[in-house]
């Protein structure tokens, strides 16, 4: 075969993306930032859905009633991640994170979050856990900071 | 459907972690190589479609570069931007329509060498909630997936681990494999990285570069390219919905449905029974039990008897990736492709040493993107 | 073969620069509702649902995943095409073989952009960046002076291919800049009549855009295309089943689809570039005829009333209707007012691509303008005041090297 | 139509950081240029089946999808195919030097190569303008060794 000249290309520039919320994220970050959790009902199938958005895509519907919920539910599913993803490249956590799917009291789908104040050696699914959110808020998704054991 | 589409022939790359050619030479030697097996050229393919990721390739438009390396120059040609499975399902639909006669799907992906899959997956989530909550991506959503399913089914990690030792290796039966591991144990699996428990470094996909081709004709025109063409007897494709904590991860909807549509038209009434080897596109071990039960391939629940019993190795009663599948070699967007080009040796008698013994008559392939599987595609392939 | 209809057209909203008042799928979701409204038909009746757009625009791989709940697509197929430019209607193609082929009955397409978060100039600079940059390697000379490596480089460009191929095709048709300045007069004032146009300009001028800044020799500013954010739907239905769902007499019959690609026509800085990127014979010699075989055209200029051509650039809607075999030579032909919408061949009623530009949606709007044109619903006084029996729409990418062409007509072709 | 008013809401911010990827690409046309350049010359390739002439010349065909091999030298002058001028930087405003860049077709070959033409009133250029490549006095092997294009 013959040889071929390869040669390789790097090149140091960046696309830059600045991404809108939109009306219904916007004012579940509204409802963050004064420490409450906000869910949105689609009218048809009367799920309550967290995070909230504006269409139930299982009715074609838009969502209309908005609720708040109490910040306490019940773990459903987890993991236990030992790493996380930093440019790509996969790396160990100093520690393990638990991330848990959770289902607040009056909501019908699942909230990701962080779960602390228990090892990744005792949780289990069923737990009762509440959410705990961060002293001072912005209307950030970090402002629900983890949900931990209901004591 | 008046018509019928066959596979008439497919190549694949060696996997390798580097392939010794860039993309553009990776692919055009793979092309000619299935034009000399099939004595036809370039003016016989009718249309092209191309499978390609601009985020896998770095690229914006990634095959501009490509078409004339493919064979495309002043050729009918589009792309599929999403698994490559999508890229037969879209040829075999062109040729059904009547337009066409013969469509040569191309897919390529340097996962091993010019990109990192992980980041390149990040892409996928929605940049206004999970990308900045930075805690859902491609394997936490795997392994919230595979918890469920352990949960419900009360499949241990002995279990798991033991699929993740049956694919390493048939990957070592397969000499395109890049992860090849013949003598692996359920400790080695269980003594890997914990990346996301339950899921570890062994149980999840080993990205590579490579690239696939595979040629598509009508009924006719297959019948005059080759002697044992494999016909396309059913396809199905469906999508969730996006949101994790929305969707039932062990049930799988989405997958039920594509599968179900691929029955349908293929007239499978008893997939159990009648499929004979199956490729699926499982990029972590945990989903092949998931999705063999979505199926209809193992009845609900079975994974654990599944995994014991070893219904699912090459000799057992329904066969699962004997080509290791992508624990043995991912490039990512190739993935569903390859699957079909597995299935479609199998059915020939062509896998060589990862051959199933029993000379299956129906095979599935199967292809599938997005978090814990969101969107799948469902081939039924016969001879 | 099946004869498949298009029965509705929906947009979003007006094509506008910026929406921060939703997010991706919000913007797409009311052009879904708005396609549906126009028919008999519920959401569950939709078959599959086929999407696009540029990815690295929005910087979202694979975006038809989250949208899944907003564009009705949970729970069915979805299919997901991207070539460029020709998007749009790459994915038009594929909602067509979806029904052609006899897999569904209903297909609904989806072609958008939301050019507002990202960067479409670095964007389209991501197509050429591993072979510019690969010509470090051969050590051109940086002082970016007359040198010839910078010059190598330069050429690459999106605006800068767009002149050559301005230049190449002016010297070819014996035209002047002054011809493109009144072709994007032309384009702006229809696009006043358009409720849906981005950049509307009532009564634009030549000289108005001749008093716009000179970008690259032919080229001004008044000539290239704005960044919009939109999103444009279509549904496409079997022949058997479009008295059940269309809400009007007039659909739109898809007689032909046709498509080609070649080699990088401008900035192949790598393996050498074979291939003038004002010859276009991947149209003029492959789709087009292709085309009008199919739709059982013998003669375009008679038998089609008008076209929708993809301008991102203004000479383009020059040199398109040309390689289409639709006009002669456009530049005489503009002179003698031929091309507007009252002209023997109306060249972009809507105002093209030049007046609004949502990258993903842009060649999906132009088979919608063709389509409203021959319902006769196209909104706002773009509507050709004469019957549209025939309209064709095309669409170009890559660099420039793809080409999408699809014709609409009143009847269904007999097969 | 009236603008509408439309409520602002929160923005996220993301990237997509290029250098993370490692292209290679096969310069085969781009090597036999520099090459030539040592001895002055402009190399291309030529596919033996259907004669079409490259310049850069990958090993390949692409009308013919086969490796080519044969090197030809194909004269430095040609004709300007197509070219334009940049009169303004990105913002609209005047710019100091006015360039030319064109597209030479150099006559034996069917390639067009970019490059920038040297001239003292841009608007004597015309397409078709013979036109000839100028190397340095001193050449090394890199694309630095090309000065400009001039007319003939």
């Amino acid at each position: 075969m013959a040889e071929h000249k390869i040669v390789d290309s790097r090149v140091g520039l960046t696309f830059m993306y600045n991404y809108r919320v939109g009306e219904s994220l916007d004012r579940y970050l509204d409802g963050l930032k004064s420490k409450k959790i906000l869910g949105v009902m689609c009218p048809e199938c009367e799920r309550v859905l967290v995070p909230p958005r504006s269409m139930c895509g299982k009715c074609n519907t838009k969502t209309k009633k908005w609720v708040t919920l109490k910040p306490v539910g019940t773990l459903k599913n987890f993991t236990v991640s030992h790493v996380e993803i930093e440019q790509g490249e996969i790396k160990d956590r100093e520690k393990p994170i638990i991330i848990g799917q959770v289902k607040l009291e009056g909501a019908d789908s699942l909230l990701t979050a962080r779960i602390e104040g228990i090892s990744p050696k005792d949780v289990k699914t069923g737990l009762k856990v509440k959410a705990v959110f961060k002293d001072t808020t912005e209307g950030t998704l970090q402002d629900l900071d983890h949900f931990e054991p209901v004591k | 459907m008046d018509r019928k589409v066959a596979i008439v022939g497919y190549k694949q790359t060696k996997y390798s972690e580097q392939n010794e050619n860039p993309r553009e030479r990776m692919t055009y030697e793979l092309v000619k190589s299935l034009f000399q097996d099939l004595k036809i050229t370039r003016d016989d393919v009718d249309t092209f479609i191309i499978s390609c990721s601009d985020f896998q390739d770095g690229r914006t438009i990634s095959e501009c570069y490509m078409i004339p390396w493919i064979g495309a120059y002043m050729k009918d040609v589009s792309k599929v931007d999403s698994d490559s499975a999508n890229a037969v399902l879209y040829a075999m639909m062109r040729i059904l329509s009547g337009n066409y006669n013969t469509a040569l799907v191309v897919s390529w992906a340097m996962g091993g060498s010019e990109f990192r899959s992980p980041r390149v997956m990040e892409y996928e989530l929605d940049p206004i909630y999970e990308r900045p909550g930075r805690l859902i991506n491609e394997i936490t959503a795997a392994a919230l997936q595979a918890q469920a399913y352990m949960a419900k089914s009360k499949l241990t990690e002995e279990q798991l681990a033991s699929i993740a030792v049956k694919n390493l290796r048939n990957g070592a039966r397969n000499s395109l494999a890049l992860r090849k591991k013949a003598n692996a144990t359920e400790k080695d699996v269980l003594a890997s990285r914990a990346l996301s428990l339950p899921l570890r470094e062994l149980h999840a996909y080993t990205p590579a570069d490579g690239a696939c081709v595979m040629l598509l004709a009508s009924e006719e025109k297959a019948k005059e390219l080759t002697k044992n063409p494999v016909w396309i007897k059913g396809v199905g494709f469906c999508q969730d919905t996006y949101y994790l904590g929305e969707r039932d991860l062990v049930k799988m909807d989405s997958l039920q449905k594509a599968a179900k549509a691929a029955y349908k038209m293929a007239g499978i009434t008893d997939p159990a029974r009648k499929i004979g080897v199956a490729e699926l596109s499982t990029t972590y071990v945990s989903q092949e039990p998931i999705f063999a039960e979505a199926m209809g391939l193992i009845p609900k629940n079975s994974g654990p008897a599944a995994a014991s019993k070893g219904w699912m190795e090459i000799e057992g009663k329904i066969p699962v990736n004997p080509s290791g599948g992508p624990q043995a070699a991912n490039p990512l967007t190739v993935g569903g492709l390859i699957r079909i080009a597995e299935a479609s040796s199998q059915l020939r008698g062509e896998a060589g040493e990862h051959q199933v013994k029993k000379a299956p008559k129906l095979a599935l392939a199967h292809g599938q993107i997005g978090m814990a599987a969101q969107h799948n595609v469902v081939f039924v392939l016969g001879n | 073969m099946r004869n498949v209809a298009i029965i509705s057209v929906g947009y979003n909203d007006r094509f506008v620069a910026k929406r921060p008042d939703v997010n991706i799928p919000e913007m797409i979701q009311p052009a879904v509702a708005n396609a549906l409204k126009k028919t008999k038909m519920k959401h569950s009746d939709i078959g599959v649902v086929v999407e696009g757009n540029m990815p690295t625009f929005e910087g979202i791989n694979y975006p038809h995943l989250w949208f899944s709940d907003h564009i009705g697509a949970a729970g069915k197929p979805v299919l997901r095409i991207s070539t460029g430019g020709t998007t749009g209607m790459s994915v038009f193609h594929g909602g067509y073989y979806c029904v052609a082929s006899g897999m569904f009955d209903v297909a609904m397409v989806i072609g958008w952009e939301k050019h507002d978060e990202g960067d479409a100039q670095v964007g389209l600079m991501g197509i050429v960046l591993p072979e510019a940059f690969s010509l470090f390697q051969f050590g051109p000379d940086m002082s970016g002076g007359r040198g010839g490596g910078m010059g190598l480089l330069g050429g690459g460009g999106s605006t800068g291919g767009a002149s050559f191929q301005a230049l190449s095709y002016l010297a070819k048709a014996k035209g002047t800049p002054e011809h493109i300045d009144k072709m994007a007069a032309q384009a702006r004032a229809n696009a006043a009549k358009n409720p849906y146009a981005h950049l509307q300009h009532p009564n634009c001028t030549a000289a108005d855009i001749a008093k716009t800044p000179m970008v690259s020799y032919p080229l001004r500013y008044g000539h290239t295309c704005p960044a919009s954010c939109g999103a444009c739907v279509m549904l496409l239905v079997a022949e058997e089943k479009v008295k059940k769902f269309a809400d009007t007499d007039r659909v739109a019959w898809v007689k032909a689809v046709a498509t080609a690609s070649s080699d990088g026509t401008t900035g192949n800085l790598v393996d050498g570039q074979i291939t003038d990127p004002a010859e276009q014979a991947i149209c003029e010699k492959i789709a087009a005829p292709k085309a009008y075989k199919l739709a059982g055209i013998q003669n375009p200029k008679k038998e089609i009333q008008m076209c929708e051509v993809y301008d991102g650039f203004a000479h383009q809607e020059l040199m398109w209707p040309e390689k289409l075999h639709l006009v002669d030579n456009s530049c005489k032909a503009i002179d003698e007012g031929r091309l507007a919408i009252d002209g023997e061949m109306p060249v972009n009623p809507s105002g093209g691509v030049v007046s609004t530009n949502a990258i993903g949606a842009s060649a999906m709007v132009r088979v919608a303008e063709a389509s409203l044109q021959v319902m006769g619903m196209a909104e706002g006084g773009h509507q050709v005041p004469r019957r549209v029996k025939n309209a064709l729409a095309h669409g170009w990418g890559g660099l420039f090297q793809f080409v999408t062409i699809t014709i609409v007509g009143d009847e269904p072709v007999k097969r | 139509m009236d603008k509408k008013e439309r409520k602002e809401t929160r923005q996220t911010k993301d990237t997509l950081d290029m250098s993370l990827f490692k292209w290679r690409i096969e310069a085969d046309g781009l090597e036999l240029l520099v090459q030539g350049f040592k001895e002055k010359k402009v190399l291309g390739r030529k596919c033996h089946k259907c004669g079409t002439v490259y310049v850069p010349g990958p090993s390949y065909c692409r009308k013919c999808l086969i490796d080519i091999q044969d090197v030809v030298e194909v004269s430095k002058k040609g004709k300007i195919a197509c070219y334009t001028v940049g009169l303004a930087d990105v913002r609209g405003n005047p710019v100091e030097e006015i360039s030319v860049s064109v597209q030479v077709k150099f006559d034996g070959s069917d390639s067009w190569m970019l490059g920038n033409l040297e001239i003292d009133d841009w608007k004597k250029v015309y397409v078709g303008m013979p036109a000839e490549l100028v190397l340095r006095e001193e050449t090394n092997g890199t694309l630095a060794d090309i000065v400009c294009f001039r007319p003939v």
